[in-house]
């Protein structure tokens, strides 16, 4: 069970949150100038990574903020969590 | 290799089983194979068997960063089937299907294939669709398949709670009579002991940390214990699919996710078949040692840890106290769980990549165990030809871009 | 304002209910006014706006509540409130905030029917809660005045500290309320709490 | 007296209240506070069960939670419960205990015969054999299968019930011996929150069973002292009978509480239990070490036990565990068993010391009392045959010291420290040679403290727990200033122990040593996983099943890794232990899950006409959560008959459907227009106040992921509609684009789903029906047109009304507040009586669609379908950007081949297709035979007298009138029929509008 530090309520069980996916993937500003390929990266391809993993959070059950949280996918050692500029 | 037998074993025993010796040997790395396959799994096993066997290839080994067969092959619910919804998917499970029909006799390896029937429930009406719809593909293509009321359900399964006043009542369900389970850890055992009889090397606490490549072909791979040079490379890894090819700047369309699953005390038989609901995310054997052993879903958040969310675990024994109420007091005796590699489609990857030499096979997330002889048997194919055999033909990387994704999330349900 | 057509909550209340049964440790209080209101908390003169209408301050720090004499705010989000009371009639409420806020960026929305408040009172109250709860609710963390949304078995809820009986305020969708309600039943009843049979049962 | 190993005085029982149960039978005479173990070895009976393989005679060989034979099934029916350990079970009155493993009896066990042809069944013998005839197979496994498994499930459901509890605390100190509860007692003192957890049911761990003394008073009775104080103190929660059973990350530790165990009215151990989720912010680890059992032939006889057990069943419950003794141990603990042996007057007819030179103060007391020490000197045999008759010893060097008769043999390899939950958590442990075993290291929250440590005496164990105490409540931030003095016990000065793994030479070969008696995984065993490259300890453990029984290897894995390290050459570091999982001890699936099942199983969403619904006889229909009309038979009407009825009664007259369920979210400020510009295919910035529109919505990969219609309440409002199922996770995803890219767009979004009702009046009359039950809205044709909205009242209560129609008839979409839904409901229905208003459900609101084309998303789409796929391009503009939209020009999204939405009318008008049936060109018997599609809805059309059907067919739609088959599940049976456009009634959407 992971305790997911939400920038607004605090740490809270994570079955209160949604897991968002990788964070750091903008929709490309222009996607009719991309070849299938880039818009396959955008679609699909993932870092996946082992490690630092920076990725997206809601406290669906909350505060329905989305928010960044930089975790260790090996330990699930949470390392830290960050707003969205604009979103509070 | 010494040959497996009811005489040999009693003409062993009388000598005090003294003169067996290892399946495999410990062998040590070359400094340069033919192929190299990365992960001593079920898939890479399977494969680099079928190398030796099929496509005379016997220079290759296999790289195994810890003990051969700790991976996702030693820590699955072992369900064994084919009733896949697509096409492509239905063909290369159907085909594994039958390899598995045959494979302890292949192997002289008793794998255990215990064809004891897989029960897929349904509990609303759109389910009974998607099964009824699966069922007609799966008997189009060749696949046995029948669909069952729910009266037929309970006549099969008798202790399931079939009753109209549940929850999620049992509408119905689907058979596949040649399903069942497989004694997982003897599939890469048997697997092992075959391909090293071949000739294969089979190199364990050998990790691979590097790919490296030259004029866009792979040349070699830097290891824990040392540089090896191979003609080709088949990077097999499952929940580790991104990392590999990371070393080789290669992006992946998978999260890697834990899967959890759990065994109980034995107990003395009381039902046969698999029984396996998606809507309530409960699938569950009884081993021929007498345990239940039971699938959970997968953890939401991409992650590498091998325990799980609890909460998971919570959930799916609500849902199985309330299908099978006499299970409530039996007791759960071990959880775990193992990293499984999720592709969008819910399909596997078994293809080639930008890099020439260098293959992928992924991608097999909650469900790969029962692909296991068919998918490195297609795979043995792609490396030795360099192109992918038909099987395996829709199951190419390059799915993702051109978007024929091959979408089983309803036939894969969340696992196995 | 008067409204001829009865009201009926979740849990089975039918308007008028005067007086509301405020006996019992674990009952309804249906029919009060709900309404979400959504602004920026940047936004100073519309905080100053809502005042004026109000007479409380909208709280500003997350999972916390502000009292007023008629009207309770409680902090949803950052951008998020919730208004309750028994005082103001939606309609009214929804309409003086919508003019003091005319021409802001803001969002003033009626909930109430679509959710009730469910209280629990008494010295085993934390105990029942704990049992589908995983929030720590002890009062020196959380006090009288303290909100958070979270999960209760398996339904989302607002729940909100009153006082230090202790009594909590569970504020769950209208859909969920009977869920909600049998499982705080089930709850309690090893804890011989009392209910009144028109509410919450 | 009737327990004729009952000593006359002593132990923690309570002689005042006798009780009786019985074992396969047979009546047992116990007391109060004696475990079913102890009152059956009191009672004289020693053979409890029957090995997992071979069938081996077994018997007790601990006193607590690793015992690896003591398996016993208790009650019957509904209340058994299966594979339930004697050792920590209470005696209650009138339990039944049943052996588990035997047949036909626990002293003739036919299936003993498995032991004969050991020799030949050795690990993994199944791998090498089985194999022929193939076909055979199913039969080898049924015997396989009968012969396996230990108890019996339960043969009706359970009738107990369990629970969850969620707990935070400063300290959580888990296990209530020495090191436990001085912890407990210096974390309570800051007045920390302090939770104390024992698996059994009184505190005080090894202080019960031992003679030595704590701060002057005897152990047992400081236990009690300090348990009483603790109880207490405020904020502290003791939990006997509670079990750790998992420790996660986020330091999550699970616990099982055993309820009502105490009470005689229960046939079984448990009627219930509580798991608890503690969230600890600080850990204390005093769960003690475990004695280790040693190898030698026929180390599995009953009468061998642990020695420590042995003490224990003396002191605590005033039992003995046999007549004559032998002891056989390479630490010096055993002694302090021959000394309580000597007390009980039983007497110890030798001891054998692996050490050379036992030089503590226990062996020279013990040496003291006259009792023969053999030092150097080790057990290679047990004689006897269903239980022990004789220890035969040898020195190390392999010459013979003789045969010792006996029927009780303590042993005692050492102590490995209980680290289960440490190691769960994958905090580092480390060899300690000193005791030749794992122990853990600690981390920064988890405070190890007594014998898990590996420092196995009464006073360590109280000093270090008054530290770990202590540390712990200060580093969860409590703290008084002062360190509490630790509780005093005598120092016992004890020599070290001589790790003792193998035999010497080649003794015994020839009889089975036992590494894992549950198992009955040998030595031998060992040497052939090895000899067969099985080496990691993990593949030793899957080869030959070491320490995979329900005991978990508790006593087995740390003998294996000495063993095994000692077969290999290596260090036993290097080997390591299987890795630790959940559960410590067994948790039933029951408690685990909690009140989530029967009537709280999932929440049952109603809408406010709930009671409307059912008292019309309606049958309903599970969609997700929600609970849904799904149509209102007449008595004696058939479902088919039932929805014609309605349907007719819609496209006749009128119909009213409660769609309550909805998503509906509003979508506020100064760029909604512009926000749902980007999530729609569609264009809605010009779209008018008071009007609406249908929009589709798509996934990033261009697959439609919902629909419905959005209406433009005013300049800045507009109101979502999302199909039921995907209420929620349309709202997230609008949400996340919002947040997390769109954070300019000034755009609120509230869900109103649950505020708003949603009535649907459709049919020819509905107009004079809304009309009848009293609207201020002008309902003409002209001022309230089709696609359009109005507010006002509808009898008496605010509304808004939504002129759009799902079913192709004039309707209207009556949304009002969900308080008083059910009134204008009622309302509608009474006015609409006289114009024969009909209820109809969700099975009529499907035909009526399918009659339309309209699609349903989930049943025409599965995540692999387009709007051009069914028919939807029109809705793509081309003007702007869009979620989803550059996907649709991929390769894969413009094949000319792709499925697309037809439909399909049989050549038979009566026969209904089956809804996910298969289309083909031909039929044929070969297989695999190409498949076009397949029928996504299928109905009778009770308006147009025939079936119709909406499918999935490839290349669909360029080939409108083609011939097509359907495949029916049986074998022989296809069902021709020809292809359509999918609009089956009123194609010119005339009735709508009217
Ligand atoms: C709990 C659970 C239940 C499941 N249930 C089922 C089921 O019922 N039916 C079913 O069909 N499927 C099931 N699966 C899925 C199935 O187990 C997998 O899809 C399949 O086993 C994966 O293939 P594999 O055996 O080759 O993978 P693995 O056994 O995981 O092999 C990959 C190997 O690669 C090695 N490796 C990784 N990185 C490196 C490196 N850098 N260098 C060298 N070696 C490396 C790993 O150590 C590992 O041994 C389940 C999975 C889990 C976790
Ligand atoms: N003879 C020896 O050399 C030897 C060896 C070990 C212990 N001891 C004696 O034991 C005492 C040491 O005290 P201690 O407190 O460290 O150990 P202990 O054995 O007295 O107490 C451990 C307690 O933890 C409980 N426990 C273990 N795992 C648990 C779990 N997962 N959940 C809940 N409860 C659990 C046990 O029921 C037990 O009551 C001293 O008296 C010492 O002399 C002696
Ligand atoms: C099909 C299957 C059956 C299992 N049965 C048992 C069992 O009877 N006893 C046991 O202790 N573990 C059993 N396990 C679990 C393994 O002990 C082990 O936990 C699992 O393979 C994962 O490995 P790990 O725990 O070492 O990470 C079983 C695993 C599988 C896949
Ligand atoms: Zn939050």
């Amino acid at each position: 069970m992971l305790l997911i530090p939400c920038p607004w309520c605090g740490p809270r069980e994570d079955d209160e949150f949604t897991f968002g996916g990788e964070a750091d993937i903008p929709r490309p500003a222009d996607p009719d100038a991309l070849t299938d390929e880039q818009w396959a990266d955008y679609l699909f391809m993932r870092d996946n990574r082992r490690g630092r993993h920076r990725e997206q959070w809601c406290h669906t059950a909350g505060c329905r903020r989305w928010f960044i949280v930089e975790r260790d996918t090996v330990t699930n050692e949470i390392l830290g969590a960050s707003t969205y500029g604009n979103s509070s | 290799m010494q040959f497996y037998s009811l005489p040999n074993l009693i003409r062993r025993g009388l000598r005090g089983h003294r003169d067996w010796t290892p399946a495999w040997r410990k062998a040590e790395p070359k400094p340069s194979y033919d192929v190299v396959i990365v992960g001593a799994g079920g898939h890479g096993l399977a494969t680099a068997y079928y190398l030796a066997k099929l496509h005379g290839v016997t220079n290759v080994a296999v790289l195994e960063r810890g003990w051969l067969g700790g991976g996702n092959i030693g820590r699955n619910t072992a369900i064994v089937r084919s009733n896949y919804l697509w096409d492509a998917s239905a063909h290369i499970y159907e085909f594994s299907l039958k390899l598995w029909e045959g494979l302890s006799q292949e192997l002289n390896y008793n794998v255990m294939f215990s064809q004891r029937g897989l029960l897929n429930i349904g509990h609303s009406e759109q389910e009974m669709r998607d099964l009824a719809r699966r069922v007609g593909a799966n008997q189009l293509n060749g696949i046995d398949a029948e669909l069952l009321s729910t009266h037929e359900v309970s006549k099969l399964v008798p202790i399931l709670n079939t009753s109209p006043h549940t929850r999620y009542p049992v509408l119905g369900g689907t058979l596949q009579r040649r399903g069942g389970v497989a004694r997982h850890d003897a599939v890469a055992w048997g697997y092992a002991r075959a391909a090293d009889a071949l000739g294969v090397d089979i190199v364990e606490n050998c990790e691979v940390t590097g790919i490296r490549t030259a004029n866009g072909r792979v040349t070699s791979l830097e290891t824990t214990r040392g540089e090896i040079r191979a003609g080709a490379v088949g990077l097999v890894v499952a929940g580790n699919a991104s990392v590999l090819a990371s070393m080789a700047g290669i992006r992946l369309p998978i999260q890697s996710h834990p899967l959890q699953a759990l065994v109980t005390e034995p107990l003395k038989p009381v039902f046969d078949p698999v029984v396996m609901s998606s809507a309530v995310h409960v699938y569950i054997h009884q081993t021929d040692r007498g345990e239940l052993v039971l699938g959970a879903g997968i953890d939401a958040p991409v992650s590498y840890d091998l325990n799980g969310n609890f909460r998971i675990i919570e959930h799916v024994l609500a849902a199985v106290c309330e299908l099978f109420p006499i299970f409530s007091r039996v007791r759960m005796l071990r959880q775990w769980a193992g990293t499984v590699d999720v592709c969008p489609d819910a399909s596997p990857i078994i293809s080639g990549t930008p890099i020439k030499g260098l293959f992928m096979n992924c991608g097999w997330g909650t469900g790969g165990f029962k692909a296991t002889p068919g998918s490195g048997w297609v795979f043995a194919h792609t490396l030795a030809h360099q192109e992918p055999h038909p099987l395996n033909e829709p199951f190419s990387l390059d799915r993702f871009t051109t978007g024929a994704l091959i979408d089983e999330h309803g036939a894969a349900a969340v696992a196995h | 304002m008067s409204n001829p057509i009865p009201r009926r909550s979740p849990l089975g209340a039918i308007e008028p209910t005067q007086p509301l049964p405020h006996e019992g440790q674990l009952f309804e209080r249906p029919f009060l006014t709900h309404v979400n209101l959504r602004l920026d908390p940047a936004d100073s003169e519309a905080l100053a706006a809502i005042q004026q209408v109000l007479g409380v301050r909208l709280p500003l720090t997350p999972n916390t509540t502000a009292a007023g004499q008629e009207l309770l705010a409680a902090w949803l989000g950052p951008d998020e409130w919730l208004l309750l009371t028994e005082h103001h009639h939606p309609d009214s409420l929804v309409t003086d905030l919508q003019a003091a806020l005319t021409a802001r960026f803001a969002s003033v929305v009626d909930t109430s029917a679509g959710q009730t408040v469910i209280r629990l009172s008494g010295p085993s109250a934390l105990d029942v809660l704990a049992r589908g709860c995983a929030l720590d609710l002890h009062p020196s963390v959380f006090p009288p005045g303290a909100c958070a949304q979270t999960m209760l078995a398996r339904a989302q809820a607002l729940l909100i500290a009153v006082d230090d009986t202790p009594t909590f305020d569970i504020i769950v969708r209208r859909s969920f309320a009977p869920y909600v309600a049998a499982w705080l039943k089930d709850s309690a009843r090893d804890f011989g709490l009392r209910f009144p049979d028109s509410n919450a049962t | 007296m009737s327990q004729p190993f009952r000593l006359t005085q002593g132990g923690r029982i309570h002689r005042d209240e006798p009780l009786q149960f019985t074992f396969d039978g047979r009546p047992i005479d116990a007391f109060r506070g004696d475990t079913v173990a102890s009152a059956l070895l009191a009672n004289g009976v020693t053979l409890v069960g029957r090995s997992f393989k071979y069938h081996r005679p077994r018997g007790i060989v601990s006193a607590g939670a690793e015992d690896p034979n003591a398996f016993v099934q208790l009650g019957r029916g509904a209340r058994t419960l299966p594979n339930r350990l004697a050792t920590v079970t209470p005696a209650t009155p009138g339990l039944e205990v049943r052996h588990v493993n035997a047949w036909p009896s626990l002293d003739f066990d036919l299936m003993s015969a498995f032991g004969l042809a050991a020799p030949f069944i050795p690990a993994g013998f199944y791998y090498k054999t089985l194999m022929w005839p193939r076909r055979f197979w199913p039969l080898y496994e049924h015997f396989l299968r009968h012969a396996a498994g230990l108890g019996h499930a339960p043969d009706a459901p359970d009738p107990d019930r369990y629970d969850h509890v969620h707990a935070h605390c400063d300290v959580l100190v888990v296990g209530a011996g020495a090191a436990g509860l001085a912890a407990a007692r210096a974390a309570a003192q800051t007045g920390a929150r302090v939770i104390v957890a024992d698996e059994q049911a009184k505190f005080g761990g090894g202080l019960l069973s031992t003679s030595e003394r704590v701060d002057g008073l005897p152990a047992p009775q400081w236990a009690d002292a300090a348990t009483a104080q603790l109880s207490s103190a405020s904020d502290v929660t003791l939990l006997p009978n509670t079990t750790a059973f998992g420790l996660y990350e986020s330091n999550l530790v699970l616990l099982a509480e055993r309820l009502h165990t105490d009470q005689p009215d229960n046939a079984g151990a448990e009627s219930g239990a509580r798991v608890w989720r503690v969230l600890p912010r600080q850990i204390v680890l005093a769960t003690g070490a475990h004695e280790r059992p040693l190898l030698f032939a026929n180390n599995d006889r009953p009468g061998v036990m642990l020695a420590g057990a042995i003490s224990t069943y003396v002191n605590r419950y005033a039992v003995v565990t046999g007549s004559r003794a032998v002891l056989f141990t390479n630490n010096d603990s055993a002694y302090r068993t021959a000394l309580d042996l000597v007390e009980a007057e039983v007497p110890v007819a030798a001891i054998a010391d692996v050490r050379v030179d036992p030089d503590g103060i226990l062996p020279a007391q013990t040496r003291a009392q006259g009792i023969p020490i053999h030092t150097g000197a080790v057990v290679v045999q047990a004689h006897g045959r269903g239980r022990l008759a004789a220890a035969e010893l040898c020195s190390l060097d392999g010459a013979p010291l003789g045969t010792v008769e006996c029927d009780l043999l303590g042993v005692s390899g050492g102590f490995a420290p209980a680290l289960h939950l440490h190691a769960q958590a994958g905090a580092p442990m480390t060899w300690n040679p000193q005791i030749a075993a794992f122990a853990p290291q600690p981390s920064h929250d988890i405070h190890p403290a007594g014998a898990v440590t590996g420092q196995l005496d009464l006073a360590s164990a109280l000093r270090q727990g008054t530290a770990a105490g202590a540390a712990a409540a200060a580093a969860a931030g409590c703290s008084n200033g002062h360190t509490p003095a630790a509780p005093q016990a005598a120092e016992t000065p004890t020599s070290d122990l001589k790790p003792y793994w193998l035999p010497p030479g080649d003794l015994a070969r020839t009889k089975p040593q036992f590494v894992d008696v549950h198992e009955d995984v040998t030595l031998d065993d060992l040497r052939l996983s090895l000899r067969e490259g099985f080496e990691s300890i993990e593949h030793v453990k899957r080869y030959t099943t070491l320490g995979m029984g329900p005991d978990q290897g508790k006593l087995a894995n740390p003998l294996a890794t000495g063993v095994i390290a000692e077969l290999l050459g290596r260090d036993p570091a290097s080997v390591g232990t299987p890795r630790h999982r959940p559960a410590y001890s067994p948790v039933s699936l029951g408690a685990i899950a909690g009140r989530h099942i029967g009537e709280l199983a999932d929440p049952v969403r109603v809408t406010p006409m709930q009671d409307w619904h059912e008292s019309a006889g309606t049958r309903f229909e599970n969609v997700g959560q929600w609970r849904r009309a799904w149509y209102y038979p007449h008595p004696g009407e058939s479902m088919h008959e039932a929805v014609a009825r309605e349907c007719l009664a819609v496209r006749h007259r009128v119909g009213i459907l409660d769609y309550s369920t909805l998503g509906k979210i509003e979508v506020t400020g100064p760029d909604a227009g512009e926000f749902l510009d980007r999530v729609y295919t569609n264009a809605w910035k010009r779209l008018r106040p008071g009007r609406c529109r249908y929009g589709l919505m798509l996934g990033k990969d261009g697959m439609i992921f919902d629909d419905g219609v959005t209406a433009r309440l005013d300049h800045q409002r507009y109101l979502m509609f999302t199909s039921t199922a995907n209420a929620a996770p349309v709202l997230a995803w609008l949400e996340q684009w919002l947040q997390t890219e769109w954070t300019d767009l000034r755009v609120y979004l509230t869900s109103v789903s649950e505020h708003w009702s949603n009535i649907a009046l459709a049919g020819p009359r509905s107009r004079e029906v809304l009309a009848a039950a009293g609207t201020d809205i002008p309902l003409a044709r002209e001022d309230f047109p089709f696609m359009t909205f109005r507010e006002g009242t509808v009898a008496g209560v605010p509304a808004r009304v939504f002129r759009i129609s799902f079913s192709g008839e004039l309707s209207y979409e009556i949304n009002v507040p969900a308080d008083r839904a059910r009134h204008v409901w009622e309302a509608l229905f009474d006015a609409g009586r006289s114009f024969g208003i009909t209820p109809y459900g969700t099975e009529t609101m499907h035909v009526l669609r399918a009659e339309k084309g309209f699609i349903i998303v989930g049943q025409e789409t599965d995540g692999s379908v387009t709007p051009e796929d069914v028919g939807l391009g029109r809705l793509l503009s081309r003007r702007k950007d869009f979620l989803g939209k550059r996907s649709l020009s991929r390769p894969d999204s413009v094949r000319p081949d792709r499925k697309q939405l037809v439909g399909l009318l049989t050549d038979d008008p009566a026969q209904v297709l089956p809804e996910g049936g298969h289309v083909v060109d031909a039929p044929g018997r070969r297989r695999p035979l190409p498949m076009r599609g397949h029928v996504t809805s299928s109905y009778f059309s009770p308006v147009l007298g025939r079936s119709i059907a909406l499918a999935m067919v490839a290349g669909g739609r360029a080939a409108l009138g083609e011939r097509l088959y359907v495949a029916t599940l049986d074998d022989d049976r296809w069902l021709p029929a020809r292809s359509c456009h999918p609009v089956f009634y009123d194609p010119q959407g005339a009735r709508q509008h009217v």
